[in-house]
């Protein structure tokens, strides 16, 4: 069963294409590891993933409705955690998680961010305001973050960034546990986290040749159709 | 014929108004043409040394696994 | 509206801890205004001439000069694009942000105006209108700001580039506020310029947070 | 629309019409000032000083007419999202503050002869006044960012909103406790306005729009060449000199992925 | 002295790539000056009358509003602390660094100031001294400024905390400045304001650099 | 022999000692590598050898003199590389290196950038707005200064980050000439860099455990003579 799908996404940030014709699916309990030089493009894979940046080309699909349908809804069932911790270094980690409690309408904010912050091991810094952090508790302070209320998707930008060792396991089992809850893991990583059968999706195999698209398409400078020119093959990606 | 371009000793005014709006006009003009200009010579150069790499930079690529 | 509870409370709690914020304002309000009798000299009636006008002027400079940091922060640790991605309506957000500037700035404004006003010899008569002329154009202050504020995420040189950018868009407040005092001080009528600036507040309120939001969608890009 | 508004459909549409714009501007311009500084009578009472009416009303008509044209492209890229209507209200808005800035300083030097002085904070001198200043707003905001795409779009969304204040400015007339203009210019207000002066009032204004598109195809034109370059220059593929590359400059190069970050 | 140039010359290139920055400057000037009209009505006499005093008070603000950068990106990016463990003393790199500041802020004020004096309906006796008075009075502000810009580096909301530091540090400039015009529009003599200001604008020379260095030193700690 | 010497350092950050009774030694040719947990102090280390950050004890010496007494000659002697880059994104990088030429003085400013710029082999980017560059080609920029100008001492604050394989093994280059040519180096990092025989120096010895110092000093929250409630024994550092 796949849940979550793309096909023929183009990705292109100011004047540079980035990824081209790269296609996905997952299902409940998949895990999808990005992969790629720096610059390969999968942050900006993920953010077109939560509907933050528009894909030139191409469309995604939950349960065979485009997302940009709905994106409400889109937004209501991901988590998503970008390069940025998003901590406020003058407020407490707690009243840092708050808000996005209260913001997706969790009724019991107290026991719901205990939680959370338990599941990652720094329940004990829960009164620290965010200056006193290290990078690593910042992490985990934003990997608490979706914890937080219901979600199917998680999106996660690096991850393991600034987190030891010890913490890296801990995360790994927290996306196990997601997965085996139904939930879909999508990640990107540049060092290798302990997770069951990922499936791979390396970005460098979707780089478009910018020659060839450049010749390609001398005068669709605005390119409003995708680059037609490219004669890569249609890659498949990933599939179920 | 100087009593026209005095205009009633108005003629510094009107003169000046009409000066002044045609060296701007004509200045956007040229700066627009000049602007064009440039930005097609040098889009005709990376185009040439475009087409120039095309063959050996294809090359390389596939050299590349 | 939880939602817009929830910003404004966090907001508000990160405005007071980071410190008299609004007392920043406020102090550079009365400094500007302060500058005045320095500038033009110290005769009583002239003074007394210009010192709803100077009022208003500081207050739009004070206010628009706390603006850049209305969104600033939290595009640039994140959040925004966090905010952006959560269920509720990115409007709400807004608004919500535009109430702690409201509350953070305005409110203070109002209080200091009238001392201010009698720093610089205004007659009394026209405190009561100053005050309810600056109730009704701060609100709006704050929300034409905020789409400024919007506006400039992600450009170089954000704050001088607010102020070119809000303040030709504050002089239909500036006009009126100012010219209800002035009505008030010569004891004619102040309904239509307050009905004004009410009406103008009604405006800004209805598109100010479509407009905020969708330069902030653009920004989070 | 989408498909219409192609850059290839425009730039071929724009070649086709260019001759006769400019046909049209030279035409409509050169008869215009004819009329305007020869055949047409000096005013009884202002004299020759009229003839400056023949620029002002036009530059005016202008500066308005161009903000009003970037709002409706930031319309259009609001609701079609197209990057054309972008670019064609960036290319405007140097055009319209220029004319608004004409009509500041040919109104300026009208009134020195006929008011005797250079400016009154009148309601309508002032709401031309605030029009500049949202003109060099639009333009500064639109230049601030590094990716000219988003400056682009933020200033369609600023062109937008500041329209709103334009009729407000322009209405302000009635409550802003003012001088008012004097006599003279409400005695031309009327519909009396006599058909000697009409005319070339009528060819400038005519030969001032063809000016404006004839910049504006250009303008677009050098916008979207300028595209093509970034584009080109960011594929990293004409860094270097020569031939001679290193390993990793060689890997750098020809990858969309080399420059960020 | 070379290094003074070599940081001038960078630091102008800089200033200009960055794109219009001294235009925004301007353009901030002449918006402030233009709200008093709104503000106060337009009354020619009465906008004569307080004319140097708004000029004056709105080049302090447009001053201001642009020394906030002064060092602020340098910091951000780590370029003044490889200048302060340059071999070439911190003074003169502060130096360079008010010299830019002035030509991209102060002269462009002293081009604008004659224009909104005549939109202000300012006699023209006065624009010669004006002009004088701003050329002195420009260096100071600057050279003032560059102290509170140091001292802010690293700080939260860094611009309103430096309008309160050097805002009142202004305040001897503005009188003296729009002194010496009020004394020459009533055709008194004004050398002896000149002459205070010029004494000011000594002072702020041999002390600025090297507290505004000091500042700095310890900001890159 | 040695040249760089420091003897009992103690660095305290804020509210926070960083490490204390810290010492080191070296000579020409010496290279010292410094390792420790994020947040252990290596920057703090390195900024204090370099002038920036006084310690709160102790004193660090260039043949016998205290740098103290000298900054400008110390200045004039390091080349020091942080962790930012400080490349200027509307500059070129040519423009970016000519202010630090001209500030030390150089006659030739020319030719001394290009030597600089070709020994990082970014010479082909002399002309590209800062911009424009990745991350690799931005610190390359930056360790590019670090060779303009005679020097006896660099001190680099993780210089590999960013940079590919082969860059690293360039920089290893460098770094090996500037020690053949009797200079000395100091730096940072978490990955292995190729040099010969470094010393090393982990930060982590050196921690103060926070408790035992707040416990150890309850009212003497400055200490003036460092932590001498401490009963970690004296370590020696690393010595020649
Ligand atoms: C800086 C000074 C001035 C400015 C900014 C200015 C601005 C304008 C504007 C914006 C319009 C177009 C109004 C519209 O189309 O609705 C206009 C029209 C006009 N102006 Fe001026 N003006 C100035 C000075 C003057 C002076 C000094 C005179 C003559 C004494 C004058 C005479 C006119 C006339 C006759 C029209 C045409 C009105 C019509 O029939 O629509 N203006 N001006
Ligand atoms: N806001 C932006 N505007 C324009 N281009 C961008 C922007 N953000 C990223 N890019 C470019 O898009 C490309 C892909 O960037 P992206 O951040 O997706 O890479 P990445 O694979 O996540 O790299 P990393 O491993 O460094 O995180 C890069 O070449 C980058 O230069
Ligand atoms: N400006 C500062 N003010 C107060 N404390 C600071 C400051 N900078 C760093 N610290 C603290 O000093 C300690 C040492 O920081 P330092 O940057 O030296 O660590 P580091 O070993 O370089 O770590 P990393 O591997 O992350 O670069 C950290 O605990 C940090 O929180
Ligand atoms: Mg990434
Ligand atoms: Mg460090």
């Amino acid at each position: 069963m796949t849940v979550f799908t793309g096909s023929d996404l183009t990705c292109r940030r100011g004047e540079r294409m980035v990824f081209a014709r790269l296609a996905f699916t997952a299902g409940p309990g998949d895990a999808i590891m990005l992969r790629g030089r720096n610059g390969a493009g999968k942050s900006s894979l993920l953010r077109v993933m939560a509907g933050l940046l528009a894909p030139l080309h191409g469309q995604i699909f939950w349960q065979g409705e485009d997302i940009a349908d709905d994106m409400a809804a889109h937004r209501a069932r991901l988590q998503y955690l970008g390069h940025q911790d998003a901590v406020k270094p003058v407020l407490t980690v707690w009243d840092n998680l708050r808000l996005w409690a209260e913001l997706r309408g969790i009724r019991d904010v107290d026991s719901e961010i205990d939680r959370a912050l338990d599941a990652l091991g720094i329940l004990h810094l829960a009164n620290t305001t965010g200056r006193f952090l290290s990078s690593g508790q910042k992490r985990r302070t934003a990997l608490a973050r979706i914890l937080i209320g219901p979600a199917q998707l998680w999106l996660l930008d690096e991850p393991t960034v600034g987190l030891d060792r010890e913490s890296s396991a801990g995360l790994a089992g927290l996306i196990e546990k997601f997965r085996g809850d139904g939930g879909t893991v999508i990640y990107s990583t540049h060092i290798d986290l302990d997770i069951t059968g990922p499936k791979l999706l390396d970005l460098d195999e979707f780089a478009i040749p910018m020659m060839e698209w450049l010749a390609g398409a001398p005068d669709d400078v605005v390119p409003e159709e995708g680059p037609q020119a490219i004669e890569t093959p249609d890659k498949e990606g990933v599939s179920a | 014929m100087s009593d026209y371009f005095m205009m009633e000793g108005y003629g510094l005014y009107i003169w000046s108004s009409y000066a002044i709006t045609a060296v701007a006009m004509v200045f956007l003009l040229v700066t627009s043409l000049r602007g064009l200009g440039q930005s097609r010579i040098e889009l005709d150069q990376l185009e040439t040394l475009l087409k120039s790499r095309r063959p050996r930079r294809s090359k390389s690529r596939d050299a590349r696994p | 509206m939880n939602a817009f509870m929830a910003i404004l409370r966090r907001d508000m709690r990160l405005a007071l801890r980071q410190g008299a914020d609004s007392v920043m304002v406020v102090a550079f309000f009365i400094v500007t205004t302060t500058l005045f009798p320095f500038g033009v000299g110290p005769e009583a009636n002239i003074l007394a001439r210009i010192a709803s006008g100077v009022i208003w002027v500081s207050a739009l400079l004070a206010a628009m000069l706390s603006l850049e940091r209305v969104f600033q922060t939290d595009y640039e640790d994140g959040t925004l694009e966090l905010l952006t991605l959560s269920p509720v309506p990115l409007e709400l957000v807004v608004l919500g942000k535009v109430a702690t500037h409201w509350l953070t700035t305005g409110l203070p404004l109002i209080v200091a105006a009238p001392l201010m006003a009698v720093m610089l010899n205004m007659s009394t008569d026209g405190f009561g209108v100053l005050i309810v002329a600056m109730l009704i154009g701060t609100p709006t202050l704050s929300l034409i700001g905020a789409i400024g504020a919007a506006l400039i995420l992600g450009a170089r040189r954000g704050g001088v580039l607010v102020s070119l950018l809000v303040l030709p868009l504050y002089i239909p407040v500036l006009i009126f506020g100012a010219g209800a005092v002035e009505a008030a001080l010569l004891g004619m009528p102040v309904q239509a310029h307050l009905q004004i600036m009410g009406a103008i507040l009604l405006l800004s309120l209805a598109l100010a947070p479509f407009a905020a939001a969708h330069a902030v969608r653009q920004a989070v890009e | 629309m989408h498909r219409f508004a192609k850059p290839s459909v425009f730039l071929k549409l724009a070649d086709t019409l260019m001759p006769w714009m400019i046909a049209i501007t030279v035409i409509t311009g050169g008869t215009g000032l004819y009329l305007g500084l020869f055949w047409s009578p000096a005013d009884y009472q202002q004299g020759d000083t009229v003839r400056i009416m023949y620029i002002h009303v036009p530059t005016a008509w202008m500066g308005l007419f161009c903000y009003v044209g970037m709002a409706i492209c930031g319309a259009m890229s609001l609701i079609w999202k197209h990057p054309l209507a972008d670019i064609a209200a960036r290319a405007t808005a140097p055009v319209g503050a220029m004319f608004t800035a004409l009509c500041l300083i040919t109104g300026s030097l009208w009134g020195e002869p006929m008011w005797g002085t250079w400016w009154v904070w009148d309601a309508r001198l002032t709401s031309m006044l605030i029009l500049l200043f949202l003109y060099l707003g639009y333009m500064a905001l639109v230049n601030a960012f590094d990716d000219p795409e988003r400056g682009s779009k933020a200033g369609s969304a600023l062109a937008l909103v500041g329209v709103v204040n334009v009729p407000i400015v322009k209405f302000s007339v009635d409550w802003w406790n003012t001088l008012h203009q004097p006599a003279s210019v409400a005695r031309m207000d009327g519909p009396s306005i006599d058909p000697s002066m009409l005319w070339p009032l009528m060819l400038m204004a005519v030969a001032f729009t063809g000016y404006y598109f004839i910049i504006l195809a250009i303008r677009v034109r050098s916008e979207l060449n300028e595209r093509r370059i970034r584009a080109l220059q960011l594929s990293g593929l004409f860094e270097q000199g020569d031939g001679t590359t290193s390993g990793s400059a060689l890997y750098d190069q020809g990858h969309n992925a080399g420059a960020g970050k």
